[in-house]
């Protein structure tokens, strides 16, 4: 392959998913049990032969770093580029921008400079996807765009915004941008957050907007769509798109179909992501458990169905979750019961306790919140 | 190459010729264990838990396999670029070569290696043992008697103490008789196979040994006795805890089995000593609408339709719709079809139980006097109703 | 185990003994070079720059020193948990062991290890040249040639040709001649060793040369002749740059001393190809008040006092006030004392030069004439004035 | 040796070395021809056997950052500990306060909460020794004492202020804290910006002083050094402080003294820094090279003397440099003359220039100077 880079921005985060990251940023987010929203960009980007891959940090920088670490597992701990960390620009702690800060960008042109790689590809961390970006790539090549997006098309569910989305021909040429406002039933180019770029090209957007440094990189795009050769590319497979808490509860649970497992999880390319080293999961003798995806390191003693379960959660005798995300190293004791819950990590939930949501409007229960 | 206190050598070289079918393709060292460990883990993690970042690898087979589950260390954080762990077969000179006589002559043949170190002392393992251990702290009991040899020990049932290397010591724990397999032991304390040398004092005793015509070449049939005789200070370190040879088929079934107790001997659940292990980074298990899952240990990737019970599950098996597995051990990525059945088995790495097919014996009452069903890595078990 | 597009094999068995005493102690591939570096660097490095993470290298040797040079791989940035740098020295079964017979026997021996990778193509590399190369350009060929076989090679001196491995091809580069060593060459495209095999059609003719008697069992002599034969589709790469055989004292002097030309064939300032090398962490060099230097290249870690020119002085070398030396390459850790002269020489890894003792010929006549004077490692040259 | 963790702040400066680092903070200026300040306190706890290190990171995160790595040079590219990157407390770009901030500490309590190692070892980037941390770490146990002090006895060379310095008993007990103005040839018991605690004090400490988080640690101690059992460590060997150009400056020159450069580098406990492959380097024939430390990669036709050259810096025929500070990968062209000068990274020094300082008051040509 061509020699390219990446860069994940995890500076990013429009309608943060309330309550459920205390702060994390949207790449630190726990997700499917054992992955965190950052290991998608990143597998994606090693999986078609990225070996440097610059990683801009959101204000909280100890999640996403932890998380990394050394890089190993995405065998980015390498002499030559591997892993770049990137600082981000502050933005406040909520950053409301959907999208690329350009000032991200421009913060760190010297990583774009320094490199003689000709591509860049920019994503951020908003989608659970598993993509073979070799083939956006080759398209990119073949059509001679200057910039390509990665675009899903979706068959809008119901009245839905969209925010800002490509308008193209027949053949995928982008003609302009607009605000969507889909109908329920019409076909929807969403953008994913994705692009393949010329470096070069990349730094003369970044150099030519020095004064609009708060202005968000689509923006940028719709200036130019007229004067840059602007192509989509469509994701063939599954493609869940988080931005609020009721979506990531959404794509969770989707994760519970076998289907979607196989297409994520078990093909050529692997989602990688750090290892923790926790024992097998043991299920106790009067332990029942149905339609679950249980990480490594939990105890179950209790009944847990259609729920996902993160490493080195206990689930006491007699205790019933349903329909729940459970995170990392929390303790769901005797006799409590749960529905429609996000317990986010190292929470304990006291003997005993009911707590219900509605599918359409789950609850999250945070450690300091004292149930 | 900097100069380093302590090295670890691990004997892995045994042919695990007692377990049958499961080692015909892996060495026992890289035998899976547990649901997702390899028995070599347990060594290994001890080793990266006592702080020793260099390790060799003392074998008979043809490496690659192990090279290939070891790679580069990094699983147990032993991949440091002036360590490492390193695997030592047996050398070919321009006069050929020929297997290690024994495990005195294993450490004998890779004297050189040792030597690049400049260690002042040897730790000895074997690869073959389930336990957690902190050997830092059997060198510091080293350090503080003097020490010239310390032998790990551990008090094992009498009955069974002709099975050991047995130790008798003197109040201070000095060694003072070392009988290997004794038919009378006059001593429950069994050694444990790991011993700390002084490398100087080692590297003559092995050099001494090589040259006795006769000698088998072995740490307890030869070494021990040898500087026994000559008076060094020979010391026993009691170790407190859970420890096994899983050198058979029934102690390794056992040891399987024990993992599922309510409260296990061996604890996996240490979070100051997790047991490192090198596994494929897979999606967690998936328990299935209809799937009944009872006392189990069930590792990453497995998707479980069926029903287990009693049973160890190791990384990325599968149990289709309608299947039975009870009370066995299934290795890693073993399929388990429709409505097939496992009784008291142990299926190897990447087995495959074809729809409808039983392995092992149903009936109940026979389940405590039948032997172990055991099925080879990629085995068929199918065509016929029963294996 | 991932499967791989492609792995190299690296051939490191050459005994190296026209080297003469450099390589007593150190396998030819692990002698060191240039200053910083060690022959093996240039294709490790070349493997890392094409973007190879998996490298076996077949050495006949014990392999502990190289083992120790290698270690992990990291300074090769080839050290990945599913892939890295694996040496593999001939192999003991229970019948005992016995050095490769051949090149190819050598693949041939190793072909489990190979398919654990499952790789497409397969890359054959010599160990001890000295060139930069970008392999991913030669596999980039090859697919489009849809080649069976590929074969890097470079124009050579006609009065040179006979020594190689010659190769005649048709305008579309197919190969339609393979000669090794022709008393008359057709060609001066000479092979440098360096193939690209589809792995599956490497396998069957390893296997089926493995079966022929009589057969050197060599690439050169056997494997590629016996395709060519059979019609297989074999290409020619040709390859522009500097490219070097340092198999002999002549070649190895004479190739470090190049590096001392004002525009070298060799360029190691590259900054998109630099030559990774695994070298300990050495403070700058420090030029003493009374030194002089001239057209010297001097490594990390030297400490000159005396006087240098028209040399290569490696990694922590010392050459005291008063001493002198030209037109030599010092080893690393070499010692030169107060007044000692050193001239068209070659000193061995952590050599001494005692003071006031003289290595080489001091009559500059003579220095054309004369061979050059070796030093082996660890030798001290002194006590009389003349070596 | 006893469970023990690092705890290394960047996040410090006073006196910023005005013009060498281009606002690079202290940890991360060049030192000695291939080092940077940080490798000092590093490898000074990695030689001690301490394989836990939190890095406290400045404001500008980059050069820190990209030096570390993955941390395998430091052997700290580990799974379990290794390199724990901590966010540092916003300060402004020019942190003013001269040792640890209490805050900076408090930011990343979690980091000293999740460990189970007894002792903390903290450090800061401002000097110059190869020390035996074990030996502290002994004395520091066989007495029982609390806290101790790392320090460096100075003869005072002329009249200077110390800062905050610990009056102690004959045996190195701290009796109390004095702002001290040493007169000439007065000895001084110079604070090593180095301590060793216990973790479990340190976290009383930190939670103890919540609302005077902008205090620096020594105040502290100041405050608690009647109730405290500290005690002082004196470093036998070489130490430099570094704290202004000036001494930034005599700290470098005097690393062309052999006998400071066998104590720094050539014994048992080495400096670890970042590698990178640079060829050897060349001297032409007709180069003259004169008492100077000429790192790797170099490329000298010209007249070199009392100086040191970083990585890459090339020296065209005809040049003269004396007395200077070249960094990594600078060009000084034919026929310039340079005395007293540091000339930062990167920097081109055109043909014939002539730039000349004082001894005592050395210039700095940084890239972006135009000369």
């Amino acid at each position: 392959m061509e020699k390219m880079i990446g860069i994940i921005s995890c500076n990013y985060g429009l309608e943060y998913p309330e309550g459920i990251g205390e702060r994390r940023p949207l790449a630190a987010i726990p997700f499917a049990g054992r992955y965190q929203m950052l290991d998608f960009a990143l597998s994606n980007m090693v999986n078609a032969g990225i070996r440097t891959v610059g990683i801009i940090l959101p204000s909280n920088i100890r999640p996403v770093l932890d998380h990394l670490g050394a890089g190993k597992e995405w065998k980015l701990g390498r002499k030559e580029g591997g892993l770049v960390i990137l600082q981000g620009s502050d933005s406040g702690i909520f950053p409301r921008s959907n999208g690329f800060l350009l000032r991200d960008l421009q913060k760190n042109t010297d990583y774009l400079e320094n490199n003689a790689a000709e591509y860049v590809v920019l994503s951020n961390c908003s989608n659970v996807v598993n993509m073979d970006c070799r083939q956006a790539f080759l398209q990119h090549k073949k059509d001679g765009a200057d910039i390509t997006l990665i675009v899903k098309e979706l068959i809008a569910e119901q009245e839905d915004e969209f925010g800002l989305i490509a308008v193209t021909d027949r053949s995928g040429w982008v003609l302009n941008f607009e605000q969507a406002k889909a109908k329920s039933g019409q076909s929807v180019q969403r953008f994913a957050n994705m692009i393949i770029i010329k470096r070069r090209l990349l730094l003369d957007i970044i150099h030519g907007h020095k004064n609009i440094e708060y202005e968000d990189f689509m923006e940028i795009l719709r200036i130019h769509a007229s004067k840059l050769k602007i192509k989509t590319f469509s994701i063939p497979g599954y493609f869940g798109r988080i931005d609020s808490k009721q979506t990531y509860f959404q794509r969770s649970m989707e994760m519970l179909r076998p289907e979607i497992q196989k297409e994520l999880f078990w093909g050529s390319r692997q989602i990688l992501t750090r290892v923790r080293d926790r024992p097998p999961t043991k299920y106790g003798p009067i332990s029942s458990v149905h339609d679950s995806l249980v990480s490594s390191g939990c105890l179950i003693h209790g009944t847990v169905s259609q729920s996902i379960l993160f490493r080195g959660a206990v689930i006491e005798a007699g205790a019933q979750v349903i329909n729940c995300i459970i995170m990392k190293n929390c303790r769901i004791s005797r006799g409590a019961i749960l529905e429609n819950v996000i317990v986010t990590k190292n929470a304990m939930v006291h003997p005993d306790t009911v707590i219900k949501g509605r599918p359409d409007h789950v609850m999250v229960l945070n450690r300091d919140d004292g149930f | 190459m900097p100069k380093k206190e302590w090295i670890a050598m691990l004997l892995a070289g045994g042919q695990g010729s007692r377990l049958g079918v499961l080692t015909r393709h892996i060495a026992k060292p890289a035998l899976a264990f547990g649901g997702k460990y390899r028995i070599i883990d347990f060594s290994l993690s001890n080793c990266s838990h006592s702080h020793i970042d260099t390790v060799g690898i003392l074998t008979q087979y043809k490496p690659f396999l192990l090279n290939s589950y070891i790679g580069i260390g990094s699983a147990w954080d032993l991949d440091t670029s002036d360590g490492g762990v390193h695997i030592l077969p047996p050398f070919v000179g321009e006069q050929g070569g020929r297997w290690y006589k024994g495990t005195a002559n294993a450490i004998y043949e890779n004297i050189d290696f040792i030597n690049s170190y400049e260690p002042e002392f040897v730790l000895i393992l074997s690869g073959d043992h389930i336990y957690n251990m902190n050997y830092e702290k059997m060198l510091d009991e080293h350090k503080a008697k003097g020490a010239d040899v310390t032998v790990s020990a551990i008090q094992v049932p009498w009955e069974e103490a002709s099975r050991f290397g047995i130790i008798t010591t003197d109040p201070e724990g000095r060694i003072i008789k070392f009988s290997e397999k004794p038919v009378k032991p006059d001593s429950n304390l069994a050694s444990m196979g790991i011993y700390i040398f002084k490398w100087k004092l080692l590297k003559e005793a092995l050099q001494k040994d090589e040259a006795r015509p006769g000698s088998e070449n072995d740490f307890g049939k030869n070494i021990l006795p040898m500087l026994l005789e000559e008076g060094k200070r020979l010391f026993s370190y009691d170790f407190q805890g859970y420890w096994k040879d899983v050198g058979t088929l029934e102690s390794y079934y056992e040891a399987n089995m024990e993992l599922l107790h309510e409260e296990p001997g061996l604890n996996l659940y240490d979070r100051e000593h997790p047991v490192y292990s090198t596994i494929p980074i897979l999606p967690p298990q998936y328990i299935g609408p209809n799937a009944k899952v009872s006392n189990c240990l069930v590792a990453n990737g497995c998707t479980i339709l069926g029903e287990i019970s009693n049973s160890v599950i190791s990384t990325g098996v599968t149990i289709a719709e309608g299947a039975k597995v009870e009370h066995s051990i299934l290795l890693p990525y073993t399929t388990v079809l429709e409505d097939a059945r496992v009784y008291r088995a142990i299926t190897g790495e990447k087995a495959v139980i074809k729809p409808h097919c039983i392995l092992g014996t149903e009936s109940r009452s026979d389940q405590r006097k039948s032997s172990i069903a055991v099925l080879a890595d990629r085995a068929v078990c199918g065509g016929s109703r029963h294996a």
